[in-house]
């Protein structure tokens, strides 16, 4: 044992004298740096859900601890540390990006404290790094969501060919392959792919190769943040809003970039687990609340993952009282929900996500500009219309393998 | 990939994307290749100044306004900066280097505060609209409005450089700072000048950048590494070899997208490594 | 290619048998763009040998100096030490080779103890420099060296402050003991007693004198006194031309160099 | 009298140099300050014209009337001194040309009218070289440019520290007349020098530093030329 | 290759600290840092405080290879967060190829080795901003094959589960093992230093021209520099790579070489202490004030502002001048005669602000 120092106790804040019970939570997110305002978004969406609804569930306060990570991994990791040893929490939540996400992952795991991913996108979360205590509670993977829409795109859409951009690194790599995967499966051929590194922030270059490549569709994913509105200044500007049918990404295509962009890209379609336009009262009244309390904001996927993963701890700990450990993650993937902000929503063996997926568009409604969901896949899961094993079994993504 | 309008719309889109940078480096040019101050906190002055025109642009419906004011904004930064700051530790790198990055993440933090961590771009409405046709070949009138500007602020640079008294002064500065002020330059004013000049020139850059490139968090590191190599590959001090620097990266970054996408993260520090290995005071620099 | 010229004072040793000459330099020539810095000029310094070098300002003295000590690489012609070709031998080699110097301009280590920069200079490039297990002694040969060599230059009492504490004519005197500490075989000495006063231009000048016969010296200097007195030929340039070598007293004499160098104060201090 | 200096005490952080320096500077006269090496002439002309390091802490130094204690230089210079620095501190990056014309001039300098072509004229060397770089110019060179750059500001007091260094023979004999000329038009001179006998025969007056860092002597130039003991004792001739 | 002195101030201070002045505070200072590190998990620090102090430990090591470098040699480097990336990497291959633990160190250091010496053969003909920027291009290509070389490297999301030796296993074993190497390679740097070698390099940072003038093949000793200061950041990466078990591109990133060279002035160039106090400075900043204060960059910013007004030689500069103050006086005897005695309070503090130009060798 470590000479004189007392060993952190993850239970001692579980009964506290009085009786309440507590479940401490440590929520890790990029508040200051470049990714700021979507760990911000993040945080809001989970804060949301507890103003609302009291900080109180099944007799639990659910106390949270806020820790900044400025996305960057070595510091993710730290914090996620000093939650765990220091503060004793119960469950760690985020952070935010995938190769935080992965490496936080591993370590709450060998620390046996459950790890809920709001928002993470990495297929290896809950596919080849999966295990007992990391649920991805807000989200899908890369894959997962872009598989169904690009279906949808061949069969209904009756787009032959495709070509499409992605960011060169893991989450684009999988959306790409969820792409090439579903536009195949419907009867489609991506002709071309284009892979921009991270950091490209003048897109010129390949929205000509787009247009030089001449195909019936793009598909664009980016993983949130400038690129997507700067790879739509380029694409509007070169005069290829008219002539070039395109299709984005959850992230590309999100209320940062319709903020920023709104008026300019009207009818534009995008394929997402989150639709902020769809007509659902649990939507409407979350979007409302989030409206109230943030000036007039209409939730992202961001928000709504943060929301999302609140709402089920509140859930699981109004059926059964207080639980940590395997025991929490057993009762979070146990549960269903039937109308959820994401729709009907339940969890697979590998601790993911199985829920909707809309192809949506941007429209106006009520002078701000959302996401309509214009088509609806129930019960995605994450394997691409395989089995497990063979999804398990078969190569990572990169620009090589695209499935 | 090799058709006639293909490489033309390429050499277009590295031609602006080059009149960007310029636009990014310009005003450290003046103050790291005259003055010899690293300025790191050169991206967060962009930043700003974008912020600020994005903002004011869209409120007034006007970019003209949003540039002005981005620049007013801007330029007093920057004489705070400099007279309260800078003027300490004048001459001396490392801590230059220190004030500047302090101020870079003040800077850059409170702009999160203040304006949030949204990409911003300018609105549609403000910029000019509509694309040049040729042909076949059709190209956004504001990218080559862009162009314009890089090379009217270049011209102005070089003859201010070569053609006015101030530059020479400033040069002398950097030489001896305290000989050209026994020979009675208030070098101080000067420098403070110089210095409000390169920060205005980011405040414009900014602006008038935010139409290609979204203003965002991080913005302020992005640029100042292009800046850097930029002016760099083109040799300290030299306008035109920020000019001549700008154009090739930004061309070559066009095609490597293009014909070598696996190098493309390499394409902006390979050619500088190059450069720098076989030429290590750029290519238009002078051995100091 | 261009003849051996003028270079005829002391006749070359060559094929004699006797010692090769420390110093040959043949048709030496710079061009900076248009400007012809230094014409063809030839020299041999034997063995022992002190030679001067004047001529007006911008003549092409300190030229000379840096394309035979490797700073600057000659547009025409060959430079040898020590009978082995070295022009095309970087600076460095041929400080290794024995070339020890001063610069016209003080070029010290700043930013370090007077002491440091005679130790390090003492050092020059051998496997002492190269030692670094443990720290420098303060009682090792090297540093009782250089304590001896600031002694005899008059500068020993400003060993430990930094050289940027020290006064133009007290970094003049640091320069030269820099020059004088690491044994050389060969010394060129440019304008040593610029900015030294009259105290210590007579120490300077001991200093010189009492060096042993044996290193060889060139010597460019404004001071006739030093110029004139302290080597046995003197050779004057001007515009990069040779224009006269001889004794000191038959320069001296030249009416060319009297006009074009000497100026009224030297006839005076003759009359 | 146009310049004077009251008990002029000067130092550095680590050490004082100069205690209670006193001397005056009639108007169109040249005053020479001989000492050794490291006694304090160079600290004495820093101070008076306003450059830091050295710090003053106690005495004045007043021009023509107004006290230009801790002036900062650009003061002192608007105010008629101009400096040739020792060790020469040409402009290195800028042409010889370039370093004459990037002084300011002098708003009340009409009267001396000095321009390029005047400097010329008195360094011949500096027309030919006039494009080049000062940094290539050589050793010699450069103190000539240093001194046409002083004069090119239109001085009424021109300081000097060790103008001769580095300067061939004959070019001492050109500075001596040229002084000797623009003294008639009242131009003076402060001159540090090391070689002595340019300095007795430009000044009128000199003082004389020792390592006291105090004024060890001062008069007339002709009678320390003559005083063997003096010179022995504080120059070593 | 005139070398003119026109750039130069007479009489400018001294930036860079002459380690020799002050050996006794440099000793004192070390003894009660070390009691205070051995003494640390026994005041009650838990595991998190504890493992706070090796992320600061080895940040220091990292900034002390970097202070080695531009104190002693003038090469400000932007790349040697790179060189630890390298190192993190190449023990995060072997890990990921099954190997020992042990055999991490042999491949984490063999690419060190080979790293730096890219480096070095590549930069040494190059000095002030152009060696920062030679090295910062050197790092943005290990950055982008970090990022790009996925099979290797992990890509983006990087190599995770790397485990140190057995040996070292529990947290605070490793904690005392970190205080050991940290202390190892602080004496290690600091003999260096001190040493003939150290002498050298000052000598290059100063004037490279004189230096081989006096015979000193100039860009063999700055590579030889190189390669221990590289040496030194590979030996933090891997120690880095073994406390967090994780690496990934960001590690590599320029952000991390700036903070470095940032935690270099801050802590006082040329100082012994000076980059343990950087990195505790920086590092607490990030990971402890952050928890509180949410415009923690805004904190950050502001106190590299004010350190540098008021103790331009960073913290350990304003040390030892605050320390000299009160102690023995100036070392500088006058010369022969100058009454010398101790300096008058004016001149100590008038002279600061206004001091002229430094001659540190950054353009
Ligand atoms: N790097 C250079 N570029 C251009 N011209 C140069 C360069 N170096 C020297 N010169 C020119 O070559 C000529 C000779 O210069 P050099 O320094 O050899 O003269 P010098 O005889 O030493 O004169 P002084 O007695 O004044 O020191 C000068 O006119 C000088 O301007
Ligand atoms: N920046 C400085 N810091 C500390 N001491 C200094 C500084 N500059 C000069 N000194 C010291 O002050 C004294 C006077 O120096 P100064 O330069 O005035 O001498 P000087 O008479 O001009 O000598 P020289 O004839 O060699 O130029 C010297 O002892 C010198 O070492
Ligand atoms: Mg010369
Ligand atoms: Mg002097």
């Amino acid at each position: 044992a470590p000479p004189g120092a007392a060993p952190a106790d993850p239970g001692a804040a579980d009964g506290g004298e009085d009786g309440a019970q507590v479940l401490k939570v440590g929520y890790i997110s990029p508040i200051t740096g470049n990714f700021a305002i979507a760990g911000q978004e993040m945080v809001d969406g989970w804060n949301l859900y507890w103003e609302i609804n009291g900080p109180e569930a099944g007799g639990v306060t659910v106390e949270t601890i806020v820790e900044d990570d400025a996305g960057n991994p070595e510091v993710s990791l730290t914090k996620a540390q000093k939650l765990v040893t220091s503060d004793g929490v119960d469950v760690v939540i985020g952070p935010l990006l995938a190769n935080t996400a992965l490496a936080v992952a591993a370590y709450t795991s060998q620390q046996g404290i459950p790890n809920l991913h709001p928002v993470a996108a990495a297929d290896d979360l809950t596919q080849k790094q999966a295990n007992d205590l990391t649920v991805r509670t807000g989200s899908q993977s890369g894959s997962q969501t872009i598989f169904p829409g690009a279906r949808w795109a061949a069969e209904e859409e009756g787009y032959e060919t495709a070509v499409t951009l992605c960011p060169d690194y893991a989450f684009g790599w999988e959306s790409c392959a969820g792409f090439t995967q579903g536009f195949e499966a419907g009867g489609g051929e991506v002709v071309q792919q284009l892979w921009f590194p991270n950091g490209t922030s003048d897109f010129s270059t390949y929205v000509s190769q787009i247009q030089a490549a001449g195909a019936d569709v793009a598909f664009v994913a980016t993983a949130g943040g400038a690129p997507g509105p700067d790879f739509l200044r380029s694409f509007l500007g070169m005069g290829l809003g008219e002539s070039q049918p395109l299709i984005m990404n959850c992230c590309g295509m999100d209320q940062a970039t319709l903020r920023t962009l709104g008026a300019d890209i009207e009818g534009f379609r995008s394929i997402s687990y989150w639709a902020e336009g769809r007509e659902s009262p649990v939507v409407e009244e979350f979007s409302a609340a989030y409206s109230e309390r943030y000036d007039g904001r209409i939730p992202s996927a961001n928000v709504a993952g943060g929301y999302m993963t609140a709402s089920l701890v509140a859930a699981v700990l109004e059926e059964n009282g207080l639980v940590t450990g395997e025991d929490l993650v057993a009762a979070i993937t146990a549960h269903e929900f039937e109308d959820s902000i994401f729709g009907k929503a339940s969890f697979d063996d590998y601790n993911n996500m199985t829920s909707p997926v809309y192809v949506r568009e941007v429209r106006e409604v009520d002078g701000v500009y959302k996401n309509v969901p214009i088509a609806t896949f129930e019960d995605v899961d994450q394997w691409l219309g395989k089995s497990p094993e063979e999804i398990l079994e078969q190569p990572t993504y990169s620009q090589d393998f695209q499935g | 990939m090799f058709e006639p309008l293909f490489l033309a719309q390429q050499v277009l889109n590295g031609l602006s994307f080059g009149a960007l940078l310029f636009l990014l480096a310009s005003g450290l040019t003046l103050v790291f290749g005259l003055m010899r101050i690293i300025n790191l906190a050169h991206g967060a002055f962009y930043m700003l100044g974008g912020y600020l025109g994005v903002v004011v642009s869209a409120m007034t419906g006007n970019l003209l306004v949003g540039l002005i004011t981005a620049v007013i904004v801007v330029a007093v930064t920057a004489f705070v900066v400099e007279v309260v700051l800078l003027r300490f530790v004048r001459g001396q790198e490392l801590p230059e280097v220190l004030v500047t990055v302090g101020v870079s993440f003040v800077t850059a933090d409170l702009c999160l505060a203040f304006f949030g961590g949204d990409p911003r771009n300018l609105p549609s409405s403000v910029m000019v609209p509509g694309a040049m046709t040729i042909g076949t070949l059709t190209y956004p009138w504001y990218r080559i409005l862009v162009i314009g500007v890089a090379v009217v602020i270049g011209i102005g640079l070089v003859l201010l450089q070569h053609r006015t008294r101030i530059g020479a002064v400033v040069r002398a500065g950097v030489d001896d700072r305290e000989i050209i002020q026994a020979m009675g330059v208030n070098i101080n004013r000067v420098f403070t000048g110089m210095f409000i000049l390169g920060a205005a020139l980011a405040a414009i850059g900014g602006t008038v950048g935010a139409g290609v490139l979204s203003i965002r968090p991080g913005i302020q590191d992005e640029v100042l590494l292009y800046a850097l190599v930029v002016i760099i590959i083109g040799g300290l001090g030299s306008i035109p070899g920020a000019a001549v620097g700008s154009v090739l990266i930004g061309v070559i970054d066009a095609f490597a997208k293009a014909w070598v996408p696996d190098l493309a993260y390499f394409t902006v520090f390979a050619p500088m490594a190059l450069v720098l290995v076989f030429r290590p005071t750029g290519l238009f620099g002078r051995p100091a | 290619m261009s003849a051996p010229a003028r270079e005829s004072a002391v006749p070359g040793p060559q094929g004699e048998g006797a010692a090769v000459p420390a110093l040959v330099a043949n048709g030496l020539g710079k061009s900076y763009g248009g400007v012809r810095a230094v014409d063809d000029i030839s020299l041999t310094l034997g063995a022992g040998e002190r030679m001067g070098v004047i001529g007006p300002n911008g003549a092409g003295k300190t030229t000379l100096f840096k394309m035979i000590a490797g700073d600057v690489a000659p547009t025409d012609g060959r430079v040898e030490l020590f009978g082995r070709d070295v022009t095309a031998v970087p600076t460095a080699r041929r400080a290794r080779l024995g070339v020890g110097r001063t610069f016209q301009v003080s070029n010290l280590f700043r930013e370090m103890t007077v002491l440091d920069n005679v130790r390090v200079a003492a050092r020059g490039g051998t496997a002492g420099a190269r030692v670094f297990w443990r720290p420098q002694g303060s009682r090792d040969q090297v540093t009782a060296r250089s304590r001896e060599t600031l002694e005899s230059v008059g500068l020993a009492y400003r060993s430990d402050d930094t050289v940027a504490a020290l006064s133009h004519g007290e970094q003049r005197q640091l320069e030269i003991a820099m020059a004088l500490v690491g044994d050389p075989r060969i010394l060129l000495l440019d304008e040593p007693a610029a900015g030294l006063s009259a105290a210590e231009r007579a120490t300077l000048r001991e200093l010189i004198e009492q060096l042993p016969r044996t290193i060889p010296i060139l010597l460019i200097e404004h001071d006739m006194s030093l110029a004139l007195g302290l080597t046995d030929r003197v050779m004057c340039m001007e515009n990069g031309h040779h224009v006269v070598t001889g004794t000191p007293a038959e320069v001296r004499a030249n009416e060319t160099v009297r006009e074009i160098y000497l100026g009224r104060r030297d006839r005076k201090e003759e009359s | 009298m146009t310049l004077h200096v009251t008990d002029l005490h000067v130092g550095y952080q680590t050490a004082r140099v100069l205690h209670g320096v006193t001397f005056e500077l009639p108007e169109g006269r040249a005053v020479a300050v001989l000492g050794r090496n490291g006694m304090g002439k160079t600290t004495l002309v820093r101070a008076i014209c306003g450059l830091r390091p050295p710090t003053i802490t106690h005495g004045t130094i007043t021009f023509e009337g107004s006290d230009l204690t801790r002036k900062p230089s650009h003061m002192v210079s608007r105010a008629g001194i101009a400096f040739v620095p020792q060790g020469r501190r040409v402009f290195g990056s800028l042409t010889t040309l370039e370093n004459l014309t990037v002084v300011p001039r002098r708003a009340d300098a009409s009267e001396s009218a000095w321009t390029v072509d005047r400097v010329f004229e008195f360094f011949p060397r500096l027309a030919e070289r006039q494009r080049s770089m000062a940094r290539s110019l050589s050793g010699g060179e450069q103190q000539m440019l240093a001194i046409g750059r002083a004069l090119m500001t239109g001085p009424r007091l021109l300081i000097m520290d060790e103008p001769s260094e580095g300067l061939a023979p004959a070019v001492l004999d050109v500075i001596q007349d040229r002084l000797a000329e623009l003294s008639v038009s009242g131009l003076s001179v402060l001159i540090a020098e090391q070689n002595v006998d340019l300095a007795l025969e430009i000044a009128e007056h000199v003082i004389l530093i020792d390592d006291s860092g105090t004024v060890a002597w001062q008069g007339p130039a002709p009678d320390l030329a003559v005083d063997t003991v003096l010179l022995e004792r504080h120059l070593s001739i | 290759m005139t070398h003119s002195p026109i750039t130069r101030t007479i009489n400018s201070p001294t930036f860079f600290y002459s380690r020799t002045r002050w050996p006794w505070l440099q000793l004192v200072l070390m003894v009660i840092l070390l009691a205070f590190a051995v003494a640390l998990p026994y005041l009650g620090a838990d595991q998190y405080v504890v493992s706070l102090a090796m992320t600061i430990l080895i940040a220091a090591m990292l900034a002390a290879s970097v202070n080695f470098l531009v104190g002693d040699g003038g090469m400000a480097s932007l790349g040697h967060g790179a060189i630890a990336a390298a190192s993190s990497y190449g023990a995060g291959w072997a890990s990921r190829q099954g190997l020992e633990p042990e055999m991490q160190i042999v491949v984490a250091l063999g690419v060190t080795l080979v790293v730096s010496f890219v480096y070095g053969a590549l930069s040494m003909r190059t000095s002030g901003i152009f060696f920062l920027m030679v090295t910062l291009a050197l790092g943005m290509v290990i950055f982008g094959l970090a990022y790009r070389w996925s099979g290797v490297t992990g890509g983006e999301n990087g190599i995770t589960g790397i485990r140190r030796p057995d040996v070292l296993g529990p947290y605070w074993i490793y904690y005392f093992f970190l205080v050991g190497m940290f202390v190892l390679v602080t004496v290690a740097l600091w003999v260096i230093s001190r040493s003939p070698f150290g002498a050298s390099l000052r000598g290059i940072r100063d004037s490279e021209t004189r230096m081989r003038s006096l015979g000193y093949n100039v860009p063999a000793y700055k590579l030889g520099a190189f390669m221990m200061s590289g040496f030194v950041a590979g030996l933090a990466g891997l120690l880095a790579v073994w406390h967090t078990h994780f690496v990934s591109p960001s590690s590599a990133g320029v952000h991390r070489s700036v903070l470095l060279i940032v935690m270099v002035i801050l802590g006082g160039v040329g100082t012994t202490f000076g980059p343990l106090m950087g990195a505790a400075v920086v590092v607490l900043i990030e990971n402890v004030v952050s928890n509180s204060v949410e415009r923690w960059p805004t904190l950050l910013g502001l106190v590299f502002i004010l350190v540098i007004l008021f103790a331009r030689k960073g913290i350990m500069g304003g040390v030892i001048t605050l320390l000299g103050r009160f102690g023995s006086g100036p070392p500088s005897a006058g010369p022969p005669g100058s009454t010398g005695g101790p300096p008058a309070d004016p001149l100590a503090s008038s002279d600061a602000p206004l001091a002229g130009v430094s001659t540190s060798k950054i353009t």
